[in-house]
């Protein structure tokens, strides 16, 4: 076992899934030769060669749209997308398509693809490369989002998305890529889509987040009782386990890095409210972005919720 | 400016069979009589089919349908140059294409009649659904032709599309991607001038839709759309030019839409009726009788036996489509994932 | 005054605002010659000719991206998309330029620009005719979310939106262009984006609802003693009158016929559960269509919400 | 298939200076001393300002940066062909173009500090802000063309990318759009034939970028990017064709990236340096120098006041750039909309 960063974790995922099926094949903008601009396909052209490494032009829309005909004729495609702000031009593949083949054609034609992409803030990067708008795609039945929140999560989700028979989008926080490292097992192993994770437990207060945020969040409830849920799947999210501990806890903080209208906080708090409110004690809380677009990078640590936000919020809930 | 000339491109136009019914023998695909009649046959059974749907409609049985009148040749033509492993990606106005084919036609009504059921593809053919976003099926197209020759496998990929998709950014993304990796697929656009109002010269400045094949680094050509021996001649070729690693082509069947754009448009609303007019006489089907009887191949008996052939295997369409009990509820759920999600499943029991 | 069905009401409210002011071209698919295929634009290009009506290629992006050009230019273009389930190949142009221009200028351009697209389920039309993903667009900041409910409120709405500095995404729900008739005065007035109106008081329970959903929510509220809100604007929702409502009711219910998970009634539920909770006397509910893509007309009155379903949602949430 | 030909399309290039500085008097465009002058005044600049990001980038003073090393010629020589009222569209790598028509050079750096206050234009200019997602500006640039005639302004629009954009369905959509409007508009493709490691050849399998104007029916003409006077004679004439309501034209300056993509990147990985030092020999800079030395334009003292002039102007840009206060952390609500909305308001508002 080694101690690996998440860009390498995610090399070896996609390693070991090519090793293993001869269906995986990867395709993008610079994914080849390049090694990804993240480096995070490195080496797989030399192992795999450029008819599985598949360096496309610069089209987002064919990308995710030659997957889907890829994956309908049998293989298992994982597309990249180079940054997230990209990906809406892919939306109408997406939607249209690559989320209803299945039901289109009345399961005749599936769709087992993977759409990954760096996402998130906080690396001072150019406009549209730090988007954080994975609520937009966990409004579309068909596809799932996954959120992976380190290394080690970020192998075992990426390995059950790429077998998993339908299409699943696999957002990668960008400013985790090379930040922490963890014990990554080199032997085969999944992490279920649509399974939460609880990663601390407190019985005060539920505090849910993902991707990015979660390394905030750890820091800002040391001092608190805190229930800490790690989502990692956003479609289908894990109710039950959001529901168990808010139940417990009476309590709910959500915190994610994307503009607070419509963000998928909302479909958390909703469901509390709408499933688990009789044993809530005060307001379901949302520590967000503020509803304007990511910025440039001298104002994003403006925008992106920080340790003292959460802290603040934590400590307005705990007061009822 | 004068300066170095870098390149030169051509465009072609294929024609065989004028409207009298003469064809070019030198030009002629090797066709036995048999093969003709059959070809012929389609086109009847497409006509027939085309015009159940439309009477179904107006009766309340089917929903929003688009006619396939005047492009016959262009889909039955295309659609026996395919070998039955080839994969065909349809958009919405090719029942010619599935009849060719083999779809069964009950599922083809049923698919109109606004039930999903009729879209699942029976194993034994490699027909995509139907593909209702204009134009965005062509990179499915460009993908599955990528996989098959991942695969080593000798078939080819048959798109097909109309003249309005040429417009839209995945016909561009999709072309150009096959033209770099030299895929084994074949465009067909049934250019029938009109996209619901807006006719070609509105649709794109250039003279051809052939043309913008020297783009993508690849053989575009023009056919006669009303030619069924054109369009089979160009679509063989360009078929066995794929399946045997020569790469993409264009193939731009010039052809005409006579009805209107679905029955929920007046197409007199837009356009003249001369025009429909002229084309009237450029009637594939008719072309393909002149020749026919040229050859000896037509007869009144043929004829009428032909026709009742088509209308026997329609009327059991029909009847098999009206037969089957309407979709349950819980279908909903059916097909959105392999598995439904807790919350799908909590509101499949929902009443 | 008249008489007018909706799509005579966007028909006027497009020919006052052309009359009155220049800058205001239509644009899109078989807007000119064929007047739309709803008739929505009939005649307008008889009045003010090709160049301010302008049927357009058959590419969604162009006509949103080429819209955007013209508004930054100094026009007011309307675009039609000519059915939501379209709009997906617009998504680049409406979330990368469209709803930044103005932030990534910094104010030096500015984006006055409507897309009209008929949307949401009922009138047995082809697959990708009856979207209702209003909720995709109700994340991007920058962008404005409206959705009329009849023929007054949508020319009031539609000339306010033409009128408004910034992108307006205008939503008229398909069902009811030519369902019923109202009064439509032929002077000019506005209604005020980014605020909902009050159908019916009541006190026991409050139900918000929008476009197509509102005329089946009034038909089910007969019995009770509802309050009920046609929220009309979207994003930015009107949410102290949503508020003040819950306040009052104690009780809410939220109607849409979009699918569940992140439809937009979970921001609704969500603002609730954040600043209305200690007024709640039971849970939030939503009534909204399963977790599934709009089926074929077949099956389309199994997915859409239904009176029955609405009266049973109230009855449930008066049990607290 | 032997058939009738429909069309014939030829593809030109365009060159005027040689990498030996002698200029084709017949093709040269009409333009002074001092004008030639002012070419090489800019182009210098470019080069200057360029240098200077990456110093800065390197000490951490600006953010990732995109070097436009080598395809200065291609930006001056274009944007000095634009008139004042014009309006441009840019992409991210044409900082030689913003620096032609006066942007200001301590916005240029701001910019790429990563403080978003850069990004807008002076009044007197009519330039669109930097566009990061390849290829997406083009539908702009066509709307505005279209707003322009509908405005009877005697203008033209010019719009900037780069050979990876021609492969997005944005390109080809606004392509189409220019075409069927006759509008007047300018393409011009700086194809430094690389997007970031994508080489042309797998960009697209089309020989030249030009012949994809074919598509769109307007003219497509390739010129020698790294030649100045060639940039300069085909961007006048297609600009003076839009104005006077001769319709689009799409330009491919065939030119090359000499850096790697960006400072994020390494070529090294990618590609060989045999291919960047060939390029080198072909500099833009160092062509027009022997031009001119040739024309007794040049002089050891000329270069060095030039240079000094250059330096000093990017000094002045850091200067000011880094004499600005950061933005404040309300700002960032302060262009989202018109009006703040009640909830951006009262966002505003928390600590
Ligand atoms: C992406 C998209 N935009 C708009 C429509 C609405 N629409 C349906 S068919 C059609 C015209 C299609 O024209 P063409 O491609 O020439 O095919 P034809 O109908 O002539 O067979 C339009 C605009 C659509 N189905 N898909
Ligand atoms: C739509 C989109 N996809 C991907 C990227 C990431 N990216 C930035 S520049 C670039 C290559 C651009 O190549 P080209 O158009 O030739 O311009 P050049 O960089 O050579 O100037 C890519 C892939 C992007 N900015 N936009
Ligand atoms: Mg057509
Ligand atoms: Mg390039």
């Amino acid at each position: 076992m080694a101690q690996l960063t998440m860009v390498q974790a995610i090399n070896l995922a996609l390693r070991q899934e090519m090793e293993r099926d001869d269906r995986v094949v990867v395709l993008g903008e610079d994914v080849g030769r390049d090694g990804g601009v993240f480096r995070v396909t490195e080496g797989l052209l030399e192992r795999f060669g450029a008819e599985r490494l598949i360096d496309t032009p610069l089209a987002e829309s064919a990308i995710v749209g030659a997957a889907i005909g890829m994956a309908a004729y049998g293989l298992r495609p994982v597309a990249e997308i180079q940054f997230m702000g990209f990906i809406y031009a892919a939306v109408d593949q997406l939607f249209a398509h690559a989320a209803r083949l299945r039901s289109r054609s009345r399961g005749r034609y599936t769709c087992p693809l993977v759409v990954r992409t760096p996402y998130g803030g906080g690396i001072k990067a150019p406009e549209l490369h730090e988007e954080s708008t994975e609520a937009f795609f966990c409004h579309m039945p068909g596809i799932k989002v996954v959120v992976p929140s380190g290394p080690y999560s970020a192998k075992g989700l990426l390995t059950a998305a790429i077998r998993d028979p339908d299409p699943v989008l696999f957002l990668e926080p960008t400013r985790l890529y090379r930040m922490m490292r963890e014990e990554v097992p080199e032997d085969d192993y999944t992490l279920p889509l649509g399974q939460a994770r609880v990663v601390r437990e407190g019985t005060a207060v539920t505090v849910i987040a993902w991707g990015g945020m979660l390394e905030r969040v750890l820091k800002a409830v040391v001092p608190y009782d805190a229930d800490v849920i790690d989502l990692l799947t956003l479609n289908p999210f894990d109710g039950a386990t959001v529901l168990a501990s808010v139940r417990k806890t009476g309590r709910a903080v959500i915190v994610h890095e994307a503009a607070k209208t419509g963000g998928f906080g909302a479909e958390i708090a909703a469901t509390i409210a709408e499933e688990g409110i009789l044993h809530l004690r005060g307001p379901v809380l949302r520590v967000a972005a503020p509803d304007v677009t990511m910025p440039l990078p001298k104002m994003e640590e403006h925008y992106l919720p920080g340790v003292e936000q959460i802290t603040r919020t934590i400590d307005e809930v705990l007061r009822y | 400016m004068p300066e170095e000339v870098l390149a030169t491109f051509t465009v072609r136009r294929l024609s065989i069979l004028n409207e009298s019914g003469d064809a070019d023998e030198g030009l002629m695909p090797p066709l036995s009589d048999a093969e003709i009649r059959r070809m012929h046959e389609l086109m009847v059974l497409a006509r027939t089919f085309d015009e159940r749907a439309l009477t179904l409609q107006r009766e309340g049985r089917l929903g929003t349908y688009p006619p396939i009148l005047g492009q016959e040749a262009a889909q039955v033509g295309s659609a026996l140059a395919l070998h039955p492993a080839d994969w065909v990606f349809p958009s919405f106005r090719e029942m010619g294409v599935h009849l060719t084919l083999g779809y069964p036609i009950h599922l083809l009504f049923q698919y109109w009649a606004g039930d999903g059921r009729g879209l699942r593809t029976p194993e034994n053919l490699t027909i995509f659904p139907i593909c209702v976003s204009v134009g965005t099926h062509i990179p499915h197209a460009v993908g599955a032709a990528m996989a098959a020759r991942y695969r080593r496998d000798p078939v080819a990929v048959c798109c097909f599309f109309g003249d309005g998709a040429t417009s839209k950014g995945d016909f561009h993304e999709g072309f150009n991607l096959a033209g770099v990796f030299r895929l084994p697929v074949v465009f067909i656009c049934q250019n029938n001038q009109w996209a619901i109002s807006v006719p070609l010269q509105r649709q794109t400045a250039a003279a051809t839709l052939a043309q913008k094949a020297v783009a993508y680094g690849f053989e575009g050509v023009q056919v006669d759309g009303n030619d069924v021996f054109a369009v089979h001649r160009a679509a063989r070729e360009a078929l066995d030019k794929a399946r045997s690693g020569g790469g993409p082509t264009f193939i731009e069947c010039l052809t005409y839409r006579m009805a209107d754009h679905t029955t929920a448009d007046d197409a007199a609303r837009y356009r003249p009726q001369e025009e429909v007019e002229t084309w009237r006489g450029r009637d594939p089907i008719l072309r393909l009788e002149r020749f026919m009887t040229q050859r000896g191949l037509w007869s009144e008996e043929y004829a009428r036996e032909t026709k009742e052939a088509a209308t026997k295997a329609v009327d059991e369409g029909v009847r098999t489509m009206e037969a089957s009990p309407p979709p349950a509820p819980e279908e909903l759920f059916d097909h959105t994932g392999a598995t439904l999600t807790p919350r799908q499943a909590a509101q499949r029991k929902e009443p």
